[in-house]
């Protein structure tokens, strides 16, 4: 087992980017910043490779069962005698597989982000971020602990917030990183407090003594903590429903989901790395992680299940309707989550029954890899044109084939196409679906349609459509950005074939994928079809879209409007918590506890107004005074006061 | 009777020099002056004993050998303080006669065992004072001061006397041994007790007592003011202090709680007044009011530890006061002014003064590491030892107030902007003295536990 | 000789003292003011020597109470008297309510 | 080691400083005496640790003096963990106020000797044992405050002076009434001293009588709502370095006083009063965060944040458990630094825009990258970032609290924890408009960024607040053994 | 009812009338004669206590001195035709209140006290206050008789200082 004692590295070279850029950056490393925060994710990639290797292939398996291996583990902060926050490095095949597609997809951003960041004026301090961000998640898939997920989860925020941030003087960017912090914050409040009730009744914040303690139906903890309830709720629901708010707040789950679209404000490869492929899976990451506690609480997993079903649906149908093209792919990002949330929901343990968990996670690693591309490739296309709206593009397929060449295999892998990653991913995913709940899977089957459709709008939009003129003065970019479009383009296609459920699985035994082809039949026919109305539609500029979006009515200015959620979140904020809450918060402190204190001052400072008279200066009033206090004394004490 | 001979014997040679003499040198009467109260005050600490002479007429221990040395001490800052004044003034000599006289009074007063001679003790310490506060001859305000002195003054003691008349009807004894024995709980006696109380009252301006002080205090030279404020009311207040615990310790019940009375109106009353002065001679006068419901509260103890803790705070308060006094003293008599609103911005111009009135004021509101703080603290601890937890916060409450008002003048000193704000002012020699022993004594007789130690072996 | 009832004495010494208060607080002339104080002390007075006659005839504590009283009142009368003469020619004014120049 | 030299030292500085000449002599001065002071607080910090694995009683380093004799008034020193964190957390926190008022011009020996002399205050308040001595180093620090305020500051600094000064007056006057109580009610023993009185225990009666008035007392130095008012006021107006010194440290000596005088001696009281403390916590915590959103000024902003953050404190204490009182001590370090941070940082900022308002700053980040940087930095730590104090203390706070079962103390809890949304909102609103965003205003383009003392002052502070955020097992070794004695008073209750 | 009571009672009456009359009366020289009338009234009231030599102190005291003072220092600073104003009447109706209050409250204390009066010859001589005023030990009052002649001195003092007519040049 100690043949894993150089996991940390994996971790700790992207932090000792972040350090060495953060620190010296600006000064000293302003122009080779990149190459060395490359360098340093690139040997972090490889040795994550390796661990893959070696865990997967070498010495992960006993007997038949993949194992949960601690590589390092110490404590780090001690709460009382059994709760403790432990930093530990577990391999398990989610955050082995997580370690892998994180480090790679990183290192393509990493790669891409050396021609398309090129000559920025703080490219230092970007790789300083992306080093932290990588860190970040990379310490948050190999969690031993639930407090140290916790603790990663809100670095990866963090993180996320200043890359968002990027361009600071950008209102709009401020704004958008802004948001998506809060919003995420506001989720990991759920997250906490969740944390807080497993802790509680299950004694222990260490992943694998909490699922022991609270898992096993006889155990005291278990008893406690499913007797216990509040609402009329029992606290594992609570529980598991809070931890899942904060993953579906950080996935951008209906209804927290909405700082994704505005998180695209950061640079593009920004939006590849955490957007597509990394920090938005961490939601259902999270919930993997605590799968075998889900399970024993069908409350829990049915909520996993609405949620990632509304938000897959939900997400299209605005996809459908967005013209900025990184919008687009935020939109599809949020609904291919949505995917892997309610694949899980229709999942349980163990043997056949955990498909959905498999296929999850199968959908988690092909989507990485084609989502980076379409975000990377709309970045090319973005540097290309300087914009991001779609109807200033158009005929791009002429200026910059391998960039239209990668994006058409990951519009087809996203699709559902046969043959591409996207389609075996999917097609487990609505198996299980099927398997488990028939709604689950029609609205599935419905989203598998419109994703085929909103992806060639998108495609066609941009590289097909009318022609644009390019200020083509730099052609396609660098080799740079070239590279991680190819090795990416391989990946979305290949990726597919990887036996997954061989290596991934609730219980660790290696799971059959069946191929189904007439099950396949309905969802490829779907997806077709929307890959044909897309063409019909937006191959040639006319007027068809306008007609439909006309036709549409309602429904398509709601959608293009994003069903005004974002409105309704700002009338909560703005008139709500701030009208409501903190301005009068702010004004009775000023006014009423604060002229409490003045109003003491006030009082005393009248009173003494009011007595001057008694020192009136003149002498027989004082007498006056004198007698009547001897007076006054003289009946207090010889009538009523006497002992 | 050591120091009182003595004090007479300065009085005399005092008078001597008056009549003999026809013009000395101010400055040369000044430093001789200081030098025999210096003697005075040194000569207090030697040939200590104890007991009785003139019969009961008078009685003299350590403690009381202490009180009178504590006094000695204020006059002679006090004389060192007013030499600026003084020595302008065409009656030098008589004031310095009449201040040792009331002085001697004081003395009388403390030592007596019995009402009589603390009668003429008291009348002696009071008379001549009328006369000192109208020593600024050409003002009118010095002569209404005198004024409301003496009408007051002679109005509290008809009552006193009034009192008096009417304890030795019940008792038909006027020494302190006698009437300790006598001491009962019937009503007549009990007015006789109160208005001996009103009689003391009327000395340490006690809330409801108090109406002439800050008149008085406004109106007379700051040296009879700074002379009324410490000396007057501390041997006062040592009086109260002995004659309460030693005398009346029967009616302990009646006397408790007429001081908590007193004490919580001379607090409330005199801090609201003391909010809203701008003349600092007033000022300090309603801050001394307040001052004196604290010592109240700490005379409610009766028990050893309240008696030494209000003489260790009269000893404090003197060092304070006077340090207060002396800096307005100065001000007043080289610059004519005492409001707050010219202080404004004295920071600026007279750095070392401003501190040591700064530092004045600190232990007047008991702000530690200041001595201020100890006196108040072991006042009022010595107050709680008897339970009433209500007196105690009322009284702690009242120094947030006095907090107040002290700061103010610390603001108007340090922080407020003023175009012509006082000039600098010369601090001559014995000016300097003084002020160096007030600083002095507010930071020792705090920090330094052997004070208080001293004071607690001599209590009985 | 005690065919007089002690009370009767108290009484008018009582009443005078009354009287004379009364007088302190009205008068606004400051030497008649000082005149009720010498009533006040002389009712004093007067309750002292009746104590000592009928009481405690067997010392002399309240006659000489009464004697010192006398002298110290004469001593105070002269100051005060000195205060107002001086009040009187420098202010021309002897009537207490124009002395409140000091007040609040 | 002879605790005293943490007085004497000061002492003996503050009185050098009254005798030096010219700005550049006396800061020097200033700055030796404050690097001494860290020096030797460090030196604490390692030879208790030595000590403390030899021995195991429950204060180390006693030194025990009578003073008054009559009146039974020691003058006892000793330190356990806490106190030693404490003294730790003022010797950073004065050096960085040195470091940051360097260019101090107007009355500089003045503003200096006050600021040596309010640290021997503090440090006099974390080793005391007997509680008059502690109250007597309560007091000396409120004086100081008040000139500080009243002459460097800014803005009503004469009114925050004045407000700050007689609030925290009328907290040391409760005070004094609860040690009264204390003095002459503790069965069998007249006594300040706190070890004796720990071991004569108070009736119920008493406690219930008597610690309300240590606890309100105590609580208006931290801030208790609705006692808090003084904090925006006076930390608004104050001059940077006094109001590092406020939040940093005074405010501190409040929350040790709860934990240390009334919860610790009066433990029945102090179960039979907390769900009341809890409310009032639980308020100020959220409360204390909405009315930070609404601000506008950079101070307030930090300052309500404080409130909001002090609550925390104690809440820790009111929630008993051991936990919980270390996330309070915790939550005081690291508050400590934080906002002593904040400061410094807002010092900086007003310094060279002389606004403090957030409307008309903007895009700083461009023309002072690394005041700019500390700023996100403190603020990420203020909205608890992990890796940073502010994390540690408020999980530990927050873990602790909901140790406490039944549904009042969870609900309690959940109120403190959602918090850290507002806060969230408050400080990105802070960075957003004042450090990103484009440039308001061109003329602070030509604005310089920090010079070496603000650099210094900024790393030393950011020093101890990773460290206490990487590895806060240090401190929670540290202070561990401290609040386990508490606990054996408080925990026997249950 | 024995000659010596009535006697008293006139005396008393007496002494009471002059003594209101002093103090309600607008003219001050008529005020200063009442009250001079009242205290002969006492100093008869003496004489009727046999305290001879008090009596006697009265009369050289207060009518040959203090009276005779205030009366110059009527002459000095007042026109003695002139009636005084009169005090406010808020002021006048309390003092009025306060007084009667307080000799109804005084009064009805020693009242109730019933002092008992025993039957013992008094001796008051001169010889035997004179022996008293000078003895030192037990029951002497010699003591306070030395510091009643200092006061008298510092009265004296303090009467020069405020009343010496400072002369034109010296100021």
């Amino acid at each position: 087992m100690n043949s894993y004692s150089y996991t940390p590295l994996i971790t700790l070279l992207p932090l000792a980017g972040f350090v060495i850029l953060g620190i010296f950056g600006r000064k000293y490393f302003n122009k080779t910043g990149g190459l060395i925060g490359t360098g340093l994710l690139l040997i972090s990639a490889i040795l994550s490779l390796y661990t893959a290797y070696q865990y997967f292939f070498v010495n992960g398996k006993v007997g038949d069962t993949y194992q949960t291996i601690t590589a390092v583990k110490f404590t780090w902060l001690t709460f009382s005698q059994h709760v403790s926050i432990d930093m530990g490095i577990i391999l398990d095949p989610i955050s082995v597989m997580m370690l892998v597609v994180v480090t790679f997809v990183s290192l393509m951003v990493h790669i891409f982000s050396l021609g398309y960041m090129h000559g920025e004026e703080r490219f230092a301090t970007y790789y300083a971020f992306l080093g932290l961000f990588t860190f970040s998640m990379l310490g948050l898939v190999v969690s031993s602990n639930l407090f140290q997920i916790y603790m990663f989860w809100e670095l990866v925020g963090v993180s996320s917030y200043l890359l968002i941030g990027y361009y600071f003087d950008r209102p709009s960017a401020v704004a958008a990183s802004k948001k998506a912090f809060i919003v995420t914050r506001f989720a990991d409040l759920g997250f906490l407090i969740g944390i807080l009730v497993l802790a509680f009744y299950g004694e222990s914040l260490d992943f694998a003594t909490i699922i022991k303690n609270l898992s096993t139906a006889q155990s005291t903890q278990f008893v406690a903590i499913t007797s216990a309830s509040f609402l009329g709720i029992s606290a594992i629901t609570w529980g598991l429903t809070l931890v899942f708010m904060g993953g579906a707040g950080k996935s951008a789950m209906f209804p927290l989901h909405i700082w994704l679209p505005d998180a695209m404000e950061g640079p593009t490869p920004v939006s590849a790395l955490i957007h597509a492929a990394t920090m938005v899976v961490a939601g259902v990451y999270l919930v993997a992680r605590l799968f075998p506690l889900f399970t024993i609480n069908e409350s829990a997993l049915e909520i996993v299940r609405i949620v990632g079903v509304t938000s897959a649906v939900f997400a299209a149908v605005i996809a459908c309707t967005q013209t900025d093209i990184k919008r687009v792919l935020a939109y599809s990002t949020m609904s291919q989550i949505g995917y892997m949330m309610f694949a899980l929901g229709v999942s349980s343990t163990g043997g056949e029954n955990g498909l959905g968990y498999t296929a999850s996670m199968f959908h988690l690693f092909t989507h990485a890899f084609f989502k980076s591309l379409l975000f990377l490739g709309a970045g090319a296309v973005i540097h290309m044109v300087h914009s991001n709206d779609m109807k200033d593009m158009g005929g791009l397929r002429k200026h910059m084939p391998i960039t239209h060449i990668s994006f058409l295999v990951a519009c087809l892998a996203i699709a559902g196409v046969p043959f591409f990653s996207g389609f075996f991913s999917k097609e487990e995913i609505l198996l299980a679906a099927y398997h488990s709940s028939k709604t689950v899977y029609v609205l599935a089957l419905l989203t598998s349609g419109l994703t085929a459709f909103y992806m060639f709008r998108l495609y066609f939009n941009i590289f097909w459509n009318k022609d644009t003129e390019v200020h083509g003065h730099h052609g396609e970019g660098t080799f740079a950005m070239k590279l991680p479009l190819i090795l990416l383009a391989v990946l979305a296609f290949g990726a597919g074939y990887i036996p997954f459920g061989q290596f991934v699985s609730t219980d660790g035994k290696a799971l059959e994928s069946e191929f189904h082809l007439a099950f396949s039949v309905a969802p490829v026919a779907l997806g077709l079809l929307g890959i044909a109305i897309a063409a019909w539609m937006y191959m040639k500029p006319n007027e068809k879209p306008q007609r439909v979006a006309n036709a549409m009515g309602g429904l398509y200015k709601a959608a293009y409007r994003k069903f005004y959620i974002d409105e309704i979140y700002l009338f909560i904020t703005k008139k709500i918590i701030f009208n409501l809450i903190g301005r009068p918060a702010a004004w009775i402190d000023r006014n009423i506890i604060d002229g409490l204190m003045n109003g003491i001052a006030a009082v005393t400072a009248k009173t003494s107004a009011l007595i001057k008279g008694m020192q009136s200066g003149k002498v027989q009033n004082y007498a006056l005074y004198f007698f009547g206090g001897v007076a006054a004394l003289l009946i207090m004490f010889i009538y009523f006061w006497r002992p | 009777m050591q120091q009182e001979l003595l004090l007479t014997v300065i009085i005399f040679i005092l008078l001597f020099l008056k009549l003999g003499a026809d013009n000395i040198d101010s400055k040369k009467l000044m430093t001789l002056v200081n030098v025999l109260l210096a003697i005075n005050l040194a000569a207090g600490f030697f040939f200590n004993q104890s007991g009785s002479l003139f019969g009961d007429m008078f009685y003299t221990d350590h403690l009381l050998r202490l009180e009178k040395s504590i006094l000695n001490l204020g006059v002679l800052i006090i004389s060192l303080q007013s030499v600026n004044w003084l020595s302008k003034h065409q009656h030098a000599v008589e004031f310095y006669l009449l201040m040792l006289s009331t002085l001697l009074g004081m003395y009388f007063m403390i030592s007596s065992h019995n009402i009589l001679m603390f009668y003429v003790g008291l009348e002696l310490a009071s008379i001549p004072l009328a006369a000192m506060a109208n020593f600024d001859l050409d003002k009118k305000r010095s002569s209404e001061a005198a004024m409301k002195y003496i009408m007051s003054s002679a109005f509290a003691s008809g009552l006193l006397l009034f009192g008096i008349s009417i304890m030795y009807g019940v008792t038909g004894t006027l020494s302190y041994e006698g009437l300790r024995e006598v001491a009962s709980d019937s009503p007549l006696f009990l007015f006789s007790f109160i208005l001996l109380i009103a009689g003391f009252g009327f000395k340490i301006s006690a809330v409801p007592f108090h109406l002439w002080t800050a008149d008085v205090y406004e109106g007379s030279p700051i040296a009879v003011t700074s002379y009324m404020s410490v000396i007057s009311k501390g041997s006062m207040i040592f009086v109260m202090a002995s004659v309460l615990f030693h005398v009346f310790d029967k009616i302990f019940f009646t006397w408790y709680n007429l001081l908590a009375v007193l004490a919580v109106l001379s607090m409330i009353i005199g801090n609201l007044f003391a909010l809203r002065q701008q003349n600092l001679k007033r000022f300090l006068a309603f801050s001394s009011i307040s001052q004196v419901g604290f010592i109240l509260i700490g005379m409610t103890s009766a028990n050893p530890q309240g008696a030494t803790s209000v003489i260790y705070f009269v000893l404090i308060y003197i060092f304070s006061n006077l340090a207060a006094f002396g800096v307005l003293s100065l001000v007043s008599t080289e610059k004519g002014k005492e409001t707050i609103d010219e202080f404004k911005g004295f920071y600026k111009t007279n750095p070392a003064l401003t501190w040591i009135l700064a530092i004045a004021l600190f232990s007047l509101a008991g702000i530690p590491p200041t001595a201020g703080f100890f006196g108040k603290f072991f006042l009022i601890l010595a107050g709680a030892s008897k339970n009433n937890y209500v007196l105690i916060t009322i009284a702690a409450l009242n120094m947030v107030i006095s907090m107040y008002y002290y700061l103010r003048i610390i603001k108007a000193m340090f922080m407020d902007a003023n175009d012509n704000p006082i000039e600098k002012v010369e601090i001559s020699l014995s000016p300097k003295i003084a002020f160096v022993t007030c600083v002095a004594g507010i930071v020792i007789t705090g920090l330094v536990s052997g004070v208080y130690d001293y004071i607690f072996s001599l209590v009985r | 000789m005690n065919e007089i009832p002690l009370s009767h004495i108290l009484f008018v010494s009582t009443g005078l003292f009354f009287i004379g208060m009364y007088g302190l607080f009205t008068r606004r002339n400051m030497i008649t003011m000082l005149m009720a104080i010498e009533l006040m002390l002389n009712s004093v007075n007067i309750n002292f020597v009746a104590f000592n006659k009928y009481l405690y005839p067997e010392k002399l504590d309240g006659i000489f109470f009464t004697i010192f009283i006398i002298t110290i009142a004469a001593a105070e009368a002269a100051v005060a008297i000195a205060i107002v003469i001086h009040l009187y020619r420098n202010h021309k004014s002897i009537d207490v309510e124009d002395a409140a120049e000091m007040k609040w | 080691m002879n605790l005293s030299i943490l007085l004497i030292l000061p002492l003996a500085f503050s009185l050098i400083l009254l005798f030096v000449k010219g700005q550049k002599q006396v800061r020097s001065v200033a700055l030796t005496a404050a690097v001494a002071q860290l020096g030797l607080s460090i030196v604490l910090l390692f030879k208790f640790l030595a000590e403390r694995a030899k021995c195991n009683s429950a204060f180390l380093f006693e030194s025990n003096y009578t003073w008054f004799k009559q009146l039974h008034i020691n003058y006892h020193v000793g330190v356990d963990g806490i106190s030693v964190s404490m003294i730790l957390l003022t010797a950073f926190v004065v050096l960085a106020g040195i470091l940051v008022s360097w260019n101090q011009e107007k009355l500089y020996k003045e503003f200096f000797f006050l600021l040596v002399f309010l640290s021997m205050g503090a440090y006099g308040f974390f080793i005391s044992l007997d509680v008059f001595t502690m109250f007597f180093f309560l007091e000396v620090a409120v004086i100081p405050k008040f000139l500080l305020i009243g002459i460097w500051g800014s803005g009503k600094k004469e009114y925050s002076a004045m407000k700050l000064a007689l609030m925290l007056m009328a907290g040391s006057a409760l005070v004094f009434v609860g040690l009264t109580g204390l003095y002459y009610n503790a069965k069998g023993a007249v006594s300040f001293d706190l070890v004796q009185l720990s071991l004569h225990p108070f009736a119920p009666a008493v406690q219930k009588m008597f610690f309300p008035f240590a606890f309100i007392g105590f609580g208006i130095f931290t801030a208790l709502f609705p006692f808090h008012t003084w904090v925006p006021d006076g930390h608004s107006s104050a001059p940077t370095a006094a109001s590092m010194f406020l939040a940093g440290i005074s405010m501190k000596l409040g929350g040790y006083g709860c934990l240390r005088v009334a919860a610790y001696l009066m433990p029945d009281a102090a179960h039979y009063y907390s769900t009341i403390i809890i409310v009032l916590a639980s308020i100020a915590i959220l409360y204390g965060a909405f009315a930070t959103m609404m601000q506008t000024d950079l101070k307030y902003i930090n300052a309500y944040s404080s409130v909001s953050h002090t609550a925390f404190v104690i809440l820790g204490i009111a929630m008993m458990t051991k936990t919980s009182i270390n996330g309070a001590v915790m939550q005081m370090i690291s508050h400590g630094l934080m906002t002593a941070l904040f400061f410094a940082v807002i010092g900086m900022i007003y310094e060279r825009t002389h606004t403090r308002q957030v409307a008309q700053l903007g895009g700083l980040l461009k023309v002072m990258p690394f005041i700019s940087s500390v700023f996100v930095i403190v603020g990420l730590c203020s909205l608890g970032l992990p890796g940073m104090s502010g994390f540690v203390a408020e999980m530990t706070v927050f873990m602790g609290s909901w140790e406490r079962a039944g549904t009042f103390y969870h609900v309690a809890t959940i109120i403190a924890a959602a918090s850290i949304v507002v806060t969230a909102v408050y400080i990105l609103r802070a960075v957003g408009s004042a450090i990103m965003g484009p440039m308001n205003n061109n003329d602070h383009l030509q604005l310089t960024d920090a010079a070496w003392n603000e650099k210094t002052a900024a790393v030393l502070l950011l020093v101890g607040i990773l460290v206490m955020g990487l590895a806060p097992f240090w401190l929670n070794d540290l202070i561990n053994p401290g609040t386990e004695v508490i606990m054996q008073k408080i925990g026997m209750i249950k | 009812m024995s000659v010596s009571q009535i006697i008293f009672y006139i005396v008393a009456a007496f002494i009471l009338g002059m003594g209101i009359l002093s103090v309600t009366t607008r003219k001050i020289f008529r005020s200063a004669i009442w009250l001079l009338f009242s205290l002969i009234g006492i100093a008869g009231l003496y004489f009727m206590l046999d305290v001879e030599f008090i009596a006697a102190v009265q009369i050289v005291v207060y009518v040959g001195g203090i009276v005779v003072l205030i009366i110059f220092s009527i002459f000095l600073t007042q026109q003695s035709g002139k009636e005084m104003p009169k005090a406010p009447m808020t002021r006048s109706i309390f003092a009025a209140l306060a007084v009667v209050f307080g000799f109804a409250l005084t009064y009805l204390l020693i009242y109730q006290y019933g002092f008992v009066t025993i039957d013992q010859p008094f001796d008051s001589t001169v010889a035997r206050i004179g022996h008293s005023m000078l003895k030192t030990d037990q029951g002497g009052f010699s003591l306070p008789f030395e510091v009643v002649s200092i006061l008298l001195l510092a009265a004296m003092i303090g009467c020069i200082v405020i009343a010496l007519k400072v002369k034109p040049e010296e100021k």
